[in-house]
């Protein structure tokens, strides 16, 4: 069960050693694009897709050398600078884990901010969309590169921030603001559990180091401390991977740009939490601990929450999200099955990476045709204005529902096997789940390419410009092949292998395995449920009285209603209490206080009669009760 | 012997007049009851060996100071009693109960000395050869500076009385030449016109008819115009009112009444 | 026959500053017989002025000299020491600018004896040409005296003839107010009504005294009391008759009825004198009669004078939250710093050294806090109405706004008396405060853990006061001014003067309190002549 | 007989102040006061027997020269304040209050 | 004898003397002579502060000069790391309120013409300034205890008069409340020092010479009681913190900036340094009751500020918040949460000072400080709304913004402190960051109301922030983004002299948790 991970070299030089460029470059072009507003408005774009490109170099130099060591070489340290005196120092790990995160966000990156220069064309803010753009890089990158939980919270943190800014984009629409408000909060309590964690870690080890945590944790070490802190980080991966309870910010998400809902809600961002749990899976996930079954609980209850979200979305970006939380409900079960799942989880997180990116990119494509329409009772037919989209979009589809020897079908399938195999319960609930997806992916095709045109009158779709295009297809391409590329042959397991430790058996991929084939079937099942309803019949262009069953989906299974009565109506409630407490009661006791000084005076004062004799009483009065008390006193 | 039963009288009479002082409504009764007690005790200096005392307390106390009462009484008004109707709230309750415990304290505690017993002072002015040349050698040397402190005292009373009670003349007292002089200048040699007392009215605050029909606004005394247009007595017809009402808004002098109650305003 | 007169020895040098203020004062007296009208006022103010700073001068050349007396003066009737030179030199400097306050024209009535609003009044002021009364000059003079007299009076008997030499002047004084002559008359009868009652109070408890150490002489006393029974009746009433007298003086609660009243009513340099001098005069006198005469007596009295100290700190902060009148609310100040005083006054256990750093304290304290009264009083004359000073507070809102320079000198004052760091009236409360600490902590200290008790009052008290001091300034610069509001006189060089002095007193001693607490300091180590 | 002599001026002292606080008219209060004064006087002549020294007489003396001066000073206020308001009760002196 | 600490402090009130001194009309000049002083005060303090040797003495740049002999005080200055970095805190944020305040005491008028205050005096605010600066320098100089009472009482009285004079429609209660409730506290601490002094019996207020002077326990707690109320008055802290919302409200945002900033630093500061060190025995006693206190006021005060409809209020409450996680490091004894504490401290005036200035020139544009009264303010005025937003995420300790760095020390320091040996702290701990929640809501649901959205109509007319104001945010924005992802300067100032406090307190160094993070 051991699972034993590379120890963590020191690195000074080379382009490893300079990694810190790979942050640097998109920093730098948030930076000047920030400051120097309005000056790079007309060339502002360019320079943020340049920086995210130059990072992208970086990330593929860095690989290389990385490939340049042997296996159990490839963990390479990198000192920055001294961060906290005592406590840590701020530091590049740079690992096969890592390395593969670098390229997926400056690869998938780099694409997105290409297509951006075409989606955003028209938007007079452009230029700060790319700063935006790039503070995101940098931050997620800085999130994956740190070889310490400060500098990963610090990326953390920071995507979040340019989460915040891009849902809130379009800031002008309220929905919009509203919607960055609740991730950016959502996030925080996810965050909570991510702070509170450290504090534990820190606390129990006197490190937050990857490295000194690896040196003093014996692997496979479960007790309750170890336990506590991994529900903790878990409860912050739940927050930034959208994974019950901390879900509902997701679905609201979808008020930003397209691209950002490609590149952060669906590539990169939200997969913070299984990199999160990847990476802490050798200290605190060991397989069969209860804080590795808690995550793959969450997965897989996410995975069937998403989907059925997914299936009663008309919005076609709500659909895309729900799936979002669903496919990484997939990649957190399979992160929570120990490294026997890491690799499979990573594995689907890449190529969902790729083919949601290209189905996001896609639907933002269609509605950059249709006017910024999402609801796809107001598209059909667009298979034939736009057949690149449609071409793209649909290998993303098959991707996703898993198509054989497509990418999605070796990851989705590695995890459910490997479920079926370790949790089965949960490992069915997933093959259920691949027939949801099946359904809900399908409906969407169907709404939107197929069909009859329901558009809005004023509605002259057409094809994207090349600049989108272009990516889709490089996308596309990399979701047909990647998955195979990975899983068969274990290519992925073995490089991760340094980072995350190797499985005890080592997996196998099976073509013909039963869950696989069950899986088959039911996607199967799903898309002819979906197209019985969506594409054989004409789909009605208003949204018609569902069962509850579809309204509890669209509702977000009731998720905000949640959250709203058990949160913020009593916060609510709470705040006008304290806000009323505070200035009735502790401001009232002192306002009180004065005013009763004020009213004894008041009163007293009328002891001041005027009289001459009343003051001839009190110096009499006073003078017996002196006598008195000396007399007392004195024989006392 | 002989001290006691003096004692015994004397103490009866000086409490009975003292509370009498205290209790009789009559201002000059109390001065009178005061220096009854001023006797009594004069007589109880002289028992118990102050001679000198006894005879300054007649003399200054009695003789000067009760008279300096008196003579104010009788400037203040010798027939003014005071009211016992207390208006201050409790006041009387408090002070019958502070005097009262006041005494009982005093009383107690002194009841409680244990003396020794009396020195008496032949020692002392045998020593001083004899009792005025010992007081005086005392007063004029030991307390010879307070003594000469007095002084001050008595120039600072002097000097108040003074400023307080005496009105120099600025200018020169008007002779009765200067005043008729001053009066066949004036406007009005001949007496002003009388009211309209008996013409058409009964009452003095009805300016009289000149020959013209007019109302002789001058007729009418202000502070009587006045009173009327206070208090709202002005007659029916208009032109008598009008009249009345002219006359008291003319300049007139205030009342020391009004200016006190405008001093308290301000 | 042993009856040879002896003649009786009087200290002429040491005496002479009191000597050269009695002797101008009759100087005075006999200008007022003599000279023309017109001149009197000419010759009284230079005659004043000149014998204030020629006793101030005595005094100094006594200090200087190293000459301080180690024995009782005057046959044993004064006691010229150190703690008495020290008062005696703040009483001076205080009025002396007291009186340059007096010499301003307007405060005083032409003819007392003239009924208010007549016509005969009309007529002297008329032919006043605004100066009043010039023989308020003798009675200052006079005032002054006594109140050189009374803190250094040796024996009870001087000390009763110090206390009418100083009241009676200030009694008449206090009826001569120019404006408003029936509030003024009202408060001249109320302080005289009252403080003679007081005075009967301090004769019979000195009368109870004498019954007990066959002697008023306070050093006599403090023997009988080492020598006989603590607890006799008649030093405990005596003493606590005496007390009545000496607090009404100090104007401590329950005595301080009459302080609002007559501080209001007075002429308003006049209140200034008292407010000052007569203060200081007190607190000297008490703190002989307490420390000197009845030294041995603290364990008895500390207690009793707890509860008074206590009382009169929250008696006098708190009625003067609601005041509306300047004056008065100045006057329920001076009560509670009477208070605050009288912590120190509490802070006498231990060995004379200890009493030392308690009586540099009071010493210190009285000088900085009677020289910024004078300044707000020198203030409070200058805002005026048509009908005199604009006393009410209403009167005030916006100062700050039409006279910044006058309402700054005037909250500063006020904060000096609030006690805010950087003025002089912080390092005085500071020392009191120190003191009474000080003292608590002295093993065997009976009052130990109450001292604390009474400082923390102490501050408690100050906290209530500050808010009225803070209510003023609230009102001079937060508020806007009034469509009318009063005008302000131009000073006249004397006012300016006075305020000049007062302010760089405060702020000076603000900044560098050694200055006054050196002296103070060397005064107190000399100690009282027991 | 020392205790008799000083409970007789105990009481009359005690007798002067309760006038003083009951009588509304200035002179009859300011009579009291002196009232009180001379029991004073009655104590110190007691003691000056009772201790055996002529202190107490002499103070007596000087009480009396005070208490002329005062009563000078004191009547002169209250003859003012009786011309300016043609009363001479204390209790109409209430202008100056709270 | 170094006579840095004198001429820094000479230095503002010479200013403040010149510019009460010049000559009417001469407005535009006041204002510029007080920012060359100020700015020169910059300079000075940063020549200095290069001299400053972390390794080296505890106290540096010591002065001492005989005060009050009589009452054995002296003027006795020096500085500490902790009081080094308070320090240049002030100098830095005074020239920046001085650029701040440049129109505020000229009548102030809003967007559409109105005007929302009267012209005022402009030279005396400016000298009040001045001397705010002095007396701020001064009371963390101060090594002499009395003189940093002299200090601690007298900076109210400048800030009064800045409140009182300038400030907004409920000034004068606001101005009264501030003081009275200040030196209340003062007063009471007074007791204290004058205890300290008579039970110390050592004839003199110096500092050095009166840790450990006072041994029995009893004693100290009550000298302790006597200085923490104070403090905590001052911090303020719950339940004595309802001066601080009025003040702040009221106040010109350029005063609220030092009130918040560094006036209330003196709290936490006086704490650390003064409750600690001089009374160890009754600080260990008193822990419990004061980390409850500090932890309600962390939840408290966020809960409340949710509530706020005013932004400075809502403002003055996240800095009770604020100052809860400040008094909880300071108390937490350990060496983690101290210099955090310490460094939180710093922290939180550049980052309250960046929101309090950002919200004034939003206010400055309306003449409203209610946040119902905006909306949308982002798309006429972007740089604003940049600025405003980055202020209020350091407001919530976004990491990789300054207030992170020290808010986590704090924290972690925290729970992981056994100087109690119980889980109370742990505990603490926990609860305390429930706050970083609530810091999210109450900063973004502001942020959102006057920033997002339609735009509001009386907000069109907004101009959009000028080079001025641009001057007066960026160099705290550049600060507070520097110091976030580098705080070792900072730290490395503040930790020896936080390691010196704790010896002081005799806190066990084993049970500090040790950090192996090199």
């Amino acid at each position: 069960m051991e699972s034993q991970l590379a120890e963590i070299a020191q690195h000074t030089g080379g382009v490893i050693g300079n990694a810190w460029l790979m942050i640097a470059f998109p920093l730098v072009g948030a930076f000047i694009l920030l400051v120097f507003n309005r000056f790079t408005n007309r060339w502002g774009h360019l320079l943020g897709v340049a920086m995210s490109l130059a990072s992208f170099v970086v990330a593929v130099l860095a690989f290389v050398e990385l490939l340049g060591f042997g296996p159990e070489e490839r963990r390479r340290a990198v000192h920055l600078y001294e961060f906290i005196p005592g406590m840590v120092d701020m530091g590049l790990l740079i690992d096969p884990l890592s390395i593969s995160f670098a390229l997926l966000i400056t690869g998938v990156g780099s694409l997105i901010h290409i297509y951006s220069i075409g989606y955003m064309s028209h938007d007079e803010h452009r230029r700060r969309f790319f700063s935006y753009l790039n503070l995101f890089v940098a931050a997620m990158l800085l999130l994956v590169l740190a070889d310490n939980y400060v500098g990963l919270f610090i990326g953390w943190e920071g995507v979040g921030l340019a989460s915040y800014l891009l849902i809130g984009f379009w800031q002008f629409k309220p929905s919009a603001a509203t919607a960055a408000k609740k991730a950016f909060v959502v996030n925080r309590v996810g965050d909570f559990g991510l702070l509170v964690g450290m504090f534990v870690i820190w606390t129990t080890f006197g490190t937050l180091t990857f490295k000194g945590l690896g040196e003093q944790i014996a692997p496979g070490t479960q007790n309750g401390t170890m336990l506590a802190i991994g529900l903790l980080l878990l409860l912050g991966a739940c927050g930034k991977s959208a994974q019950l309870p901390l879900q509902s910010w997701l679905l609201d998400a979808m008020e930003g740009p397209t691209p950002v809902s490609a590149l952060i809600h669906a590539a990169t961002m939200v997969t913070a939490g299984v990199y999160l749990v990847v990476r802490s899976g050798a200290f605190f996930f060991p397989e069969g601990s209860g804080a590795a079954l808690a995550v793959a609980i969450v997965g897989a209850v996410t995975l069937l929450a998403g989907a059925i979200i997914g299936c009663a979305k008309d919005d076609i970006k709500k659909g895309l999200a729900g799936s979002t939380m669903s496919q990484i409900g997939y990649m957190m079960l399979g992160a929570g099955l120990g490294p026997a799942g890491y690799a499979f989880a990573i594995g689907h997180l890449i190529t969902h990476g790729f083919f949601k990116a290209d189905m996001f990119l896609g639907a933002g494509s269609v509605m950059h045709g249709m006017n910024d329409e999402v609801d796809m009772r107001k598209y059909g037919a667009l298979r034939k204005v736009m057949p690149i989209t449609f071409v793209t979009f649909f290998i993303g589809y098959l991707a996703i529902i898993g198509f054989p020897l497509l990418s999605g079908y070796f990851t989705k399938d590695g995890i459910i096997e490997t479920a079926v195999h370790h949790q089965p319960i949960l490992g069915w609930l997933a093959v259920l789940g691949a027939g949801i997806t099946g359904f809900y992916m399908s409906r969407m095709i169907f709404m939107t390419f197929f069909g009859e045109k329901r558009w809005a009158d004023d509605a002259h779709p057409h094809e994207s410009p090349l600049v989108m295009t272009v990516p889709l297809m490089i996308l596309s391409l990399g979701s047909i092949f990647l998955g195979g590329y990975l899983i068969l042959s274990n290519r992925l397991l073995d490089w991760l292998t340094p980072a995350v430790g190797a499985p005890a058996e080592r997996p196998e991929f099976h073509f013909t395995s039963v869950p696989g084939l069950a899986t088959l079937a039911l996607v199967a099942v799903g898309a002819i449920i979906a197209w019985m309803k969506y594409g054989r019949v004409p789909v009605p262009a208003v949204q018609p009285r569902g069962s509850f069953l579809t309204t509890f989906a669209r509702r977000d299974l009731y998720g905000d209603a949640l959250n709203e009565s058990l949160f913020m109506r009593p916060g609510q409630w709470l705040t006008r209490l304290a806000v009323f407490f505070d200035n009735r009661g502790i401001d009232g006791v002192v306002n009180g206080l004065a005013a009763g000084i004020g009213g004894s005076s008041g009163r007293l004062r009328r002891i001041q009669t005027g009289f001459a004799r009343t003051y001839a009483l009190s110096i009499l009065i006073g003078a017996a009760l002196l006598t008195g008390a000396l007399l007392f006193v004195g024989n006392i | 012997m002989g001290e006691t039963i003096t004692f015994w009288v004397l103490a009866v009479v000086s409490v009975g007049a003292a509370l009498g002082m205290v209790f009789n409504r009559k201002a000059v009764y109390s001065a009178l009851m005061l220096g009854a007690v001023m006797l009594c005790l004069a007589v109880l200096y002289a028992v118990q060996d102050a001679p000198f005392l006894a005879a300054v307390q007649i003399i200054v106390y009695t003789g000067a100071i009760m008279m300096l009462f008196l003579f104010v009484l009788m400037l203040v008004g010798v027939d003014s009693s005071d009211s016992f109707v207390e208006t201050i709230k409790g006041q009387r309750f408090w002070a019958f109960l502070a005097a009262l415990g006041f005494v009982v304290l005093i009383v107690a505690a002194l009841g409680n000395v244990v003396f020794a017993p009396q020195v008496g002072l032949t020692a002392v002015t045998e020593q001083g050869g004899g009792y005025i040349r010992s007081i005086a050698t005392e007063l004029f040397t030991r307390y010879v500076f307070a003594f000469e402190i007095t002084s001050a005292l008595l120039i600072t009373a002097a000097l108040g009385a003074m400023v307080l009670a005496h009105r120099e003349r600025l200018t020169e007292k008007p002779t009765q030449k200067d005043l008729s002089r001053a009066r066949f200048r004036g406007d009005h040699p001949s007496p002003l016109p009388g009211p309209g007392t008996y013409a058409r009215n009964n009452a003095v605050d009805m300016p009289a008819r000149l020959p013209d029909g007019s109302a002789a606004e001058s007729s009418v005394n202000r502070y009587i115009a006045r009173y009327d247009v206070e208090h709202g007595r002005l007659p029916q017809d208009p032109e008598l009112a009008e009249a009345i009402r002219h006359t008291a808004e003319e300049n007139v002098p205030q009342t020391e009444a009004e200016q006190s109650s405008n001093e308290v305003t301000k | 026959m042993n009856g040879d007169f002896q003649a009786p020895t009087i200290e002429y040098g040491t005496l002479a500053p009191l000597l050269v203020v009695f002797g101008a004062a009759i100087i005075g007296v006999l200008v007022e017989a003599f000279a023309p009208r017109y001149l009197r006022k000419p010759i009284h103010v230079p005659l004043t002025l000149l014998s204030l700073a020629g006793a101030f001068a005595l005094v100094l050349v006594q200090v200087m000299g190293g000459q301080v007396p180690t024995t009782a003066s005057a046959m044993g009737a004064l006691a010229v020491d150190g703690p008495s030179l020290f008062i005696w030199g703040v009483i001076l400097v205080l009025s002396f600018v007291c009186v340059l306050l007096i010499n301003d024209e307007g405060h005083f009535v032409a003819s007392a004896a003239a009924v208010p609003g007549s016509a005969d009044e009309e007529e002297a002021e008329a032919h006043s040409g605004g100066v009043g009364h010039t023989e308020v000059y003798p009675l200052v003079l006079f005032a002054v005296g006594g109140m050189l007299l009374f803190p250094a009076s040796h024996d009870l008997l001087m000390m009763f003839v110090a206390l009418e030499v100083m009241s009676l002047p200030l009694y008449l004084l206090c009826g001569l107010a120019r404006r408003r002559r029936l509030l003024s008359q009202e408060a001249s009868m109320k302080y005289f009504l009252l403080g003679a009652f007081s005075s009967a109070f301090f004769l019979y408890g000195t009368a109870m005294i004498y019954g007990f150490a066959g002697t008023v002489s306070l050093p006599g006393i403090n023997r009988a009391m080492a020598a006989g029974n603590t607890l006799d009746p008649l030093l405990l009433i005596g003493f606590s008759l005496l007390g009545v007298g000496l607090l009404f003086k100090i104007g401590a609660a329950p005595f301080q009825a009459w302080k609002p009243d007559v501080y209001q009513g007075a002429p308003t340099p006049i209140t200034a004198l008292m407010a000052s001098g007569t203060l200081v005069a007190a607190f000297g006198a008490v703190l002989r009669v307490f420390w000197v005469g009845l030294g041995n007596l603290d364990w008895n009295w500390r207690p009793v004078i707890w509860v008074v100290a206590a009382l009169t700190m929250i008696v006098g902060s708190i009625l003067a939250i609601t005041q509306t009148e300047i004056k008065r609310m100045l006057a329920y100040s001076s009560i509670a710093h009477a208070g605050f005083l009288l912590v120190g006054v509490m802070a006498t256990y231990g060995s004379a050294e200890r009493n030392a750093d308690s009586l540099k304290a009071i010493l210190f304290y009285l000088a900085v806090y009677g020289v910024t009264t004078v300044g707000a009083f020198a203030v409070v004359t200058l805002i005026r109405d048509p009908g005199g000073e604009a006393g009410h507070l209403s009167r005030w809102a916006g100062l700050g706004k039409r006279a910044p320079l006058l309402a700054g000198v005037f909250a500063f004052f006020l904060l000096a008396f609030a006690g805010i760091p950087l003025t002089s009236g912080f390092f005085g409360k500071y020392a009191v405060f120190a003191a009474a600490l000080d003292s608590g902590t002295q093993p065997g200290d009976s009052m130990g853990g109450w001292m604390a008790g009474l400082v923390v009052v102490g501050v408690v008290a100050s906290a209530i006061a500050a808010f009225f001091y803070v209510r003023v300034i609230v009102l001079m610069f937060f508020s806007d001014p009034a469509a009318d509001g009063p005008a302000i006189a131009v000073p006249s060089m004397g006012t300016v003067a006075v305020i000049a002095v007062s302010l760089l007193v405060t702020v000076g001693v603000g900044l560098y309190p050694e200055s006054v607490l050196g002296i103070a300091n060397q005064a107190a180590s000399s100690l009282f002549i027991r | 007989m020392t205790t008799h002599y000083l409970v007789l001026s105990g009481l009359l002292f005690a007798i002067g102040a309760m006038g003083v606080l009951i009588r509304r008219n200035a002179i009859v209060v300011f009579m009291c006061v002196e009232l009180m004064l001379n029991a004073c006087n009655l104590a110190f002549v007691t003691f000056s027997r009772q201790v055996g020294n002529l202190e107490g007489q002499i103070i007596a003396f000087f009480v009396m020269v005070v208490a002329a001066a005062e009563v000078v000073v004191g009547l002169a206020i209250i003859v003012t304040i009786f011309r300016t308001r043609r009363s001479a009760s204390v209790d109409d002196a209430n202008l100056l209050k709270y | 004898m170094s006579p840095w600490l004198p001429i820094l402090m000479a230095v503002p009130v010479v200013g403040a003397i010149v510019v009460a001194l010049l000559p009417k009309g001469s407005d535009k000049l006041a204002k510029q002579v007080t920012l060359l002083v100020s700015l020169l005060v910059l300079v000075l303090t940063g020549v200095m502060a290069a001299g400053f040797d972390p390794s080296g003495d505890r106290f540096q740049f010591v002065a001492e000069y005989n005060w009050i002999p009589s009452f054995g005080v002296k003027f006795g200055v020096g500085v500490d790391g902790v009081a080094l970095v308070l320090i240049a805190l002030s100098v830095v944020l005074v020239p920046l309120v001085v650029l701040a305040s440049w129109h505020d005491a000229d009548g102030v008028k809003t967007a559409d013409g109105t005007l929302i205050t009267p012209k005022r005096s402009v030279k005396t605010y400016f000298a009040l300034l001045l001397v705010l600066e002095t007396m701020m320098i001064g009371v963390f100089a101060a090594t002499d205890i009395f003189l940093f009472y002299v200090f601690f009482e007298a900076m109210l009285i400048p800030m009064y008069f800045m409140i009182g004079s300038y400030g907004g429609a409920q000034r004068s209660y606001a101005a009264v409340k501030f003081l009275l409730y200040s030196l209340f506290g003062g007063l009471l601490m007074l007791v204290a020092v004058i205890g300290l002094y008579v039970v110390a019996g050592k004839q003199t207020f110096m500092f050095p010479e009166l840790v450990g002077a006072i041994q029995d326990p009893t004693m100290q707690k009550w000298l302790f009681g006597g200085f923490f109320i104070a403090f905590a008055i001052k911090a303020p802290l719950w339940p004595v913190h309802t001066w601080l919302p009025d003040a702040a409200a009221q106040a010109p945002a350029g005063a609220a900036v030092l009130l918040v900033g560094v006036l209330d630093k003196v709290g936490t500061f006086g704490m650390l340094r003064f409750c600690l060190e001089l009374f160890p025995d009754a600080a260990k006693a008193f822990t419990m009751p004061i980390v409850v206190l500090a932890v309600i006021s962390i939840v408290y005060g966020a809960i409340v500020a949710i509530g706020q409809t005013d932004m400075k209020r809502l403002i003055a409450y996240t800095s009770i918040s604020h100052f809860g996680f400040i008094v909880l490091g300071v108390f937490a004894m350990s060496s983690v949460a101290q210099s955090g504490a310490a460094l939180y401290m710093v922290n939180h005036g550049f980052a309250t000072g960046a929101l309090f200035l950002a919200a004034g020139f939003l206010i400055a544009r309306r003449g409203s400080p209610y946040i119902g009264d905006y909306g949308g303010v982002q798309k006429v005025a972007p740089v604003l709304a940049g600025f405003f937003l980055i202020a209020g995420l350091a407001g919530l300790s976004l990491p990789g913004l300054s207030s992170f760095v020290s808010e986590f020390m704090v924290m972690i320091g925290t729970y992981s402190s056994q100087a109690h040996g119980s889980g109370a702290l742990t505990v603490a701990a926990i609860i305390s960051a429930v706050a970083v929640i609530l810091a999210a809501v109450y900063i973004l649901w502001m942020v959102q109301r006057t920033m997002n959205g339609p735009t509001a109509e009386p907000v069109k007319a907004f101009k959009d922030l000028s080079a001025r104001e641009v001057w007066v945010l960026a160099p705290l924005v550049a600060l507070i983004i520097g110091f976030g992802f580098f705080p070792k300067p900072l730290l490395d100032v503040i930790n020896p002299s936080v390691q010196q406090t704790l010896t002081n307190v005799q806190v066990p160094t084993s049970t500090i948790a040790e950090g192996t993070g090199q």
